[in-house]
């Protein structure tokens, strides 16, 4: 499986451990990831906050530099680039007029033939793959899958899971022998955009997510995405009310979790990387002793 | 009266044949929705599309139609249980002499509009008339007929 | 007329004109059940939710939702739209809103928020990719939030998350031609 | 010579708004053979057809055309009015220049001229009509009701009581319907069972009845007074005639876990087993799909069980039971089959256009039920005999939530409309309740109350003012299982604030949907339905009861959600149409029939093969010594009902529609295009 691929401004930054784990399991998984020569940022929430045409025309770019390399599919690991770089290419399908004044804006050949895939949803098809591959099936370890809002809504745009009862992540957990627990915050947003400008609303959202996985039992929350990602991870110390002290909650990529299933070193795939400790997690993984062993740290 | 040419262009003229039961009632509930339509209509009434004879499209279109819809219920809806599957076979062979005839496709057209589908009609009438205003006044078929 | 307006339209008056205009959203399909309301992650944080938001757009009141912060602060997370039993998508009308109060009043959304957006787009502006240290400092300057998150550097550091150097579009003229045309189409559009 | 009148009819504002209708009616006055044309305010008033009456005698018209509204509406008033003054009512035809031309143009020239062309279309037409007469047709005084609930019921008693025969055909093993299954009825709090079992054993004893239980219609033919009609009569394992209802089998049949229909689920049944107490009639029904016995012989093997046949003093018990076809003639059909609520689970029942609640959880969160299972639960004959209970724990719960408008107003979801009895009965459990549990709390999310029969509005006041239930206007956005609580999260939208409740059992207030198979049964019957299913009537207002197909009415909630009175009243409503049908000796059938040319028919017998009804017939053209010259076809005007497939089949063009012949279609098409 080729596909062209999108790895979005925080993939080199502040979750560079979802680009080094993505890397790390698409090569066992037969996954070849042909970077979009000369992409450029998908606009996030800022492009949509100030222009629906910007919005759009933004996305619109990386997705025609795609269809010149030649490609059918794009994978967006992130979940906003997905949910920008899906959501264009549904507004160009639905909306001619719009269609006309973008591709005047672009300037450059675009047919808007490329699918855009995110992360999850490969890793869910290739779930066969990965139950075979999975050397050291991170048996007992309890997973809260977390997809936040960009990645299931608006369920016109991510039309790869039910938008209200998904159960993508979840499959690729049992396939990597782990499992998921069932809890209610998983379609709840994480704050996003506001990490820097409004901060305690990210940490009130996360606070109650954190919590709820708690109370499900999970050791871990697995994501897709690198701004629920550093909310949950960079921002859980804010989160913890004072005076108490809570076990900390490992957040985790789920191309991680794969990645250990795969037996792949922790370090490869950036586990080193985290604000909250992963060892509840690796030591998991790569074949240890899968007896739960008293944790530490 | 010819196809005038109105100032807002070439207004065409079509005539639809259409079923008793289903479409007629349907143009009738778009009428009681004040659903807005293009005037460039005529609707004869049939009691079927069983009963719409090929013969009537063609005649249509030598006196001078620069369009033709012919609608009636939706397959197994049918009042009389059969009468649009007879149709839907006549209309398919139709469909080839008259590309055969070079009749262009886009000044028949063909539709199944239920008693509930008011809003279907409109659309249809709408669709038939902008696709007919492109191919422009239907001249080249007139002066086959010996130019009436 | 385009493809927006329909015949009874012809000029965008009322605020519920415009956001038609702009989105091909009928906001009169909304019937204020409040169901938008309900699922809205804000709504703890905010006076005027999606459903007040979709009233004072049928009522034609842009003032009371320019005097207000409420609008800025929508995540996009688009539950409202997943939820709503008449498909009035409030989250884009929200969006239409912000784009049409910001042109009547460019400093109506709350200044960190606009210091966060700014900075953002003046980033993608400049290397075409966003460049978390740029993002920063271009949001500390323009939000006076100068010291915010400082201890968190060094944690950013040591864990190799901080890319000093912006990698570049090759291209980047390309991108702020995309930024121009979409300005230019702001104002006829 | 031709003499046409015309009358242009404005309608009042109708017309005459976007249609110049004096300019018409002097442009049709030109018209050759028009010999009077005139336009006037309102045709179908009593002076507007006075206008048409004097102009016939006048000027012997020979031939009228009205351009009004749509033939559907007044064809039978103005053709009554011709054939008053003497002329044949055939000869009158209608313009449509209301439906067709000025409702749906603005521009008054556009409109005018279209209404021009239709009209001189139909005077070209009317110029070619020849009188015909009305075909008499034998009527069957016999009735078929399909559905057993109450709107069938109501049918079928008033029919009878009328002196007509009623073949009653129910697709359950009792009648009753889902009253039978209500608790309480709004707004009189009536014990349902009470009012209704009598009039299930009324139908049961009935001299005129046949009721048919546990069978479906197979198939119709024939039509307005002369339907032949199959139906099946399922295999129910048990002899009708033998079988004298005492319940031995049902106790001793050992597999008493299944899951009982009539209880929502929540009760059990054995396999062999009589719906509910009161079931009319009162036989068993052995469960096909999972009695041992049955399964063990599909697969082969010895015998497992025969308790109920044991059991069975009287040998009633018949497992070689077949399903057996029966064929009725019937002169009228009441289609009554009732509603479905809407699946509160994923799956819409197949349906791709309805979709389910994910963010309510599918139907999968424990003691979230629907408005039926609550009913069960409050019925004194229910699974928890009237105590409401939770179906997860049996507990009793200290707070329920009701969902009002789940699946109805929400085109999110696929169904638009409002189903109309929600508000009433959603209140009804609210005061169930707060009887039953005086402590426990009621609190129901609402949009708007529509609560607008006699006395409907007082009840729901009741429940608010009296009962002590908490009204909250706004919808739920979405509700989680936290233990053994439901969280709902909701929003008071006249308070402006988030309203989240714990509640330990929702019930949700679906939509009333049509029964399923409605769709292939209108089919059947060639009546035409909606998007949703529900039948269409032939006019909402002027004809509610009838359908577009003469001979087949409509009563109850298949036709729209409708509450118990009106499903009543609706009832007998219908059945005074039948009745007034069966009044007449003979029917009178618009002569709109083909009519074979002898003289030039090849006798290919097309138009036997395409022919519908089976009205073409075999015909020997003989000459005076009686020898036969040639076979041609025939068509029996009784029994052809003027779908002209085989005119437009003919290859000789020997076949002819009256009142649709080729000639009036070529004049119409050159009326309108010279």
């Amino acid at each position: 499986m080729k596909v062209a691929y999108f790895p979005g401004c925080s993939m080199h930054g502040t979750s560079r451990e979802y680009g080094e784990s993505l890397h790390a399991v698409a090569e066992p998984l037969g996954v070849e990831l042909d970077e979009v020569r000369d992409w450029n940022c998908c606009g996030a929430s800022s492009a949509h906050a100030s222009s629906r045409m910007l919005a759009v025309a933004l996305p619109a770019r990386s997705l025609a530099l795609a269809e010149a390399q030649g490609h059918e599919q794009l994978l967006a690991p992130c979940a906003a680039c997905y949910n920008r770089l899906a959501g264009a290419r549904h507004e160009i399908a639905e909306d001619a007029e719009l269609a006309g004044h973008v591709k005047r804006i672009l300037a450059r050949p675009f047919e808007n033939r490329v699918a855009v895939l995110n992360a999850v949803e490969v890793l869910r098809d290739l779930g066969e793959t990965i139950k075979a591959k999975a050397t050291s099936p991170l048996k007992g370890l309890k997973v809260a899958c977390y997809y936040g809002c960009l990645l299931v809504r608006p369920a016109a745009v991510t039309r790869f899971d039910d938008p209200e009862d998904p159960s993508s992540m979840e499959a690729v957990v049992k396939a990597c022998g782990a499992e998921p627990v069932a809890w209610r915050m998983r379609l709840e947003c994480c704050g996003g955009g506001f990490s820097l400008s409004r901060k305690p609303s990210v940490v009130r959202l996360g606070r109650a997510i954190l919590e709820d996985a708690r109370k499900a039992g999970a050791d871990a929350i697995a994501v897709a995405c690198p701004m629920c990602h550093s909310n949950l991870d960079f921002r859980q110390k804010a989160m913890a009310r004072d005076g108490e002290d809570k076990p900390p909650m490992p957040i985790v990529f789920i191309t991680q979790v794969v990645g250990l299933a795969l037996g792949i070193a922790p370090e490869k795939l950036g586990m080193q990387r985290h604000f909250v400790s992963t060892k509840r997690v690796t030591s998991r993984g790569n074949g240890e002793a899968t007896a739960p062993a008293a944790e530490v740290g | 009266m010819e196809g005038t040419a109105t100032a807002t262009g070439f207004e065409p003229r079509i005539t639809a044949f259409v079923c008793n039961w289903c479409t007629y009632t349907g143009a009738d509930l778009a009428g009681t929705s004040r659903l807005q339509m293009a005037a460039n209509t005529r609707i004869v009434r049939l009691p079927c599309t069983g009963r719409i004879d090929p013969a009537f499209v063609i005649k249509a279109f030598e006196r001078g139609a620069d369009g033709v819809i012919v609608s009636g219920c939706h397959p197994a809806d049918c009042h009389y249980t059969a009468g649009n599957y007879h149709a839907r076979r006549r209309f398919a062979v139709l469909r080839e002499l008259l590309s055969f005839m070079g009749v262009d496709e886009r000044r028949v057209t063909f539709s199944w509009v239920s008693a509930s589908e008011g809003a279907k009609w409109r659309d249809v009438v709408n669709g038939a008339v902008e696709r007919v205003r492109e191919c422009g006044p239907f001249e080249s078929y007139r002066a086959l007929a010996g130019g009436v | 007329m385009s493809a927006h307006e329909d015949a009874h339209h012809p000029v965008p008056r009322t605020l519920a004109d415009k956001v038609r205009a702009a989105t091909g959203l009928n906001p009169a399909r909304c019937y204020q059940c409040g169901k938008c309301s309900a699922g809205c992650p804000m709504a703890a944080e905010t006076t005027l939710r999606p459903h007040d938001v979709m009233r004072l757009v049928n009522q034609d009141r842009p003032d009371r939702l320019m005097d207000d912060e409420s609008i800025w602060l929508c995540l996009g997370c688009e539950t409202c739209a997943a939820r709503c039993p008449n498909e009035c998508e409030p989250a884009r009308v929200t969006d239409a809103v912000r784009e049409i109060v910001a042109a009547a009043r460019p400093d109506a959304a709350p200044r960190a928020i606009r210091a966060f957006h700014a900075a953002f787009l003046d980033q993608i502006r400049k290397h075409g990719r966003l460049g978390e240290m740029g993002l920063i400092m271009g949001y500390k300057l323009r939000s006076g939030h100068l010291f915010a998150d400082a201890a968190a550097a060094p944690g950013m550091m040591s864990r190799g998350k901080l890319a000093f150097v912006a990698d570049k579009v090759e291209d980047v003229e390309d991108v702020r031609r995309i930024f121009a045309g979409c300005a230019a189409h702001g104002e006829e559009g | 010579m031709a003499r046409i009148g015309v009358f242009v009819c404005h309608c009042g504002e109708n017309i005459g708004r976007t249609v110049d209708c004096h300019a018409v009616a002097e442009a049709l006055g030109q018209v050759p053979g028009v010999a009077h044309a005139v336009d006037y305010k309102y045709m179908c008033s009593d002076p507007g057809q006075q206008l048409i009456k004097a102009a016939i005698a006048e000027k012997q018209l020979t031939g009228v055309v009205v351009a009004a509204c749509s033939p559907h509406m007044h064809e039978k008033t103005f053709r009554r009015a011709a054939s008053s003054a003497g002329l044949n009512p055939f000869t009158c035809e209608m313009a449509n220049v209301r439906e067709h031309c000025s409702w749906i143009h603005e521009d008054r020239a556009s409109a005018t001229a279209k209404a021009i062309d239709l009209s001189r279309m139909m005077v070209e037409k009317v110029k070619r009509n020849v009188p015909l007469s009305t075909i008499r047709i034998p009527v069957t005084r016999r009735a078929l009701v399909i559905g057993g609930g109450i709107a069938g019921i109501q049918a079928a008693l008033d029919i009878a009581d009328g002196g007509a025969e009623v073949v009653l055909v129910e697709k359950a093993p009792s009648i009753g319907g889902h009253m039978s299954q209500l608790s309480e009825t709004f707004p009189t709090l009536d014990c349902s069972q009470c009012i209704l079992t009598p009039r299930m054993v009324e139908v049961y004893q009935h001299p005129r009845i046949r009721l048919m239980s546990w069978s479906e219609v197979e198939s119709v033919e024939g039509y307005i007074g002369n339907f032949k009609v199959t139906i099946r009569k399922k295999a129910r394992g048990v002899d009708e005639d033998k079988c004298n209802g005492c319940g031995a089998c049902t106790r001793a049949c050992p597999n008493k876990r299944i899951p009982s229909e009539f209880d929502c689920g929540l009760g059990k049944r054995p396999a062999i087993y009589v719906p509910f107490p009161q079931a009319v009639p009162n036989l068993p029904v052995v469960d096909r799909a999972r009695c041992t016995l049955l399964i063990a012989r599909s697969k082969g093997k010895k015998d497992a069980c025969m308790k109920c046949v044991e059991a069975c003093q009287r040998g009633a018990i018949d497992f070689e039971q077949k399903d057996r076809f029966v064929t009725e003639e019937v002169g009228a059909i009441v289609v009554a089959t009732g509603y479905q609520l809407y699946e509160i689970g994923r799956d819409q029942g197949g349906r791709k256009d309805l979709h389910g609640y994910g963010e309510y959880g599918y139907g999968t969160i424990p003691d979230v039920i629907d408005g039926m299972q609550f009913e069960r639960l409050a019925s004194a004959s229910g699974p928890t005999a009237g105590r409401i209970l939770r179906p997860s724990d049996g507990r009793e719960p200290r707070t329920i939530v009701f969902l009002q408008c789940v699946g109805s107003r929400d085109p999110a979801k696929g169904i638009e409309y409002c189903s109309k009895i929600c508000c009433m009965y959603v209140a009804k459990h609210a005061m169930l309740y707060r009887h039953k549990e005086n402590g426990g709390r009621a609190v129901v999310f609402y949009m708007d109350i529509r609560a607008a029969g006699k006395g409907y509005d007082e009840f729901t006041r009741r429940a608010i003012e009296e009962e002590g239930a908490e009204y909250v206007r706004g919808r739920v956005s979405r509700m989680y299982r936290d233990g053994d609580v439901i969280k709902v999260v909701g929003f008071d939208t006249l308070g402006g604030e988030p309203f989240g409740v714990d509640a330990d059992m929702v019930v949700l207030a679906t939509a009333m949907r049509p029964q399923p198979g409605i769709e292939s049964l209108a089919q059947k019957l060639s009546v035409s339905y909606d998007r949703h299913g529900f039948i269409n009537e032939a006019h909402p207002k002027l004809r509610p009861v009838e359908t577009n197909t003469a001979g087949v009415f409509v009563a109850g909630a298949c036709q729209a959600p409708r509450d118990i009175p009106d499903s009543v009243s609706m009832a007998s409503a219908t059945a005074s149409k039948v009745l007034g049908l069966f009044s007449n000796e003979m029917l009178e059938r618009e002569p709109t029939v083909a009519r074979v040319d002898a003289a030039i028919c090849a006798g290919c017998f097309h138009c036997e093969r395409v022919c519908p009804y089976g009205a073409v017939t075999h015909m020997e053209v003989k000459d005076r010594q009686g020898n036969v010259l040639k076979v041609v076809a025939d068509v029996n005007p009784g029994v052809c009902q003027g779908c002209g497939t085989c005119v437009a089949t003919c290859p000789s063009k020997s076949v002819e529609l009256q009142g649709f012949t080729d000639e009036q279609v070529w004049a119409q098409i050159q009326a309108f295009l010279g």
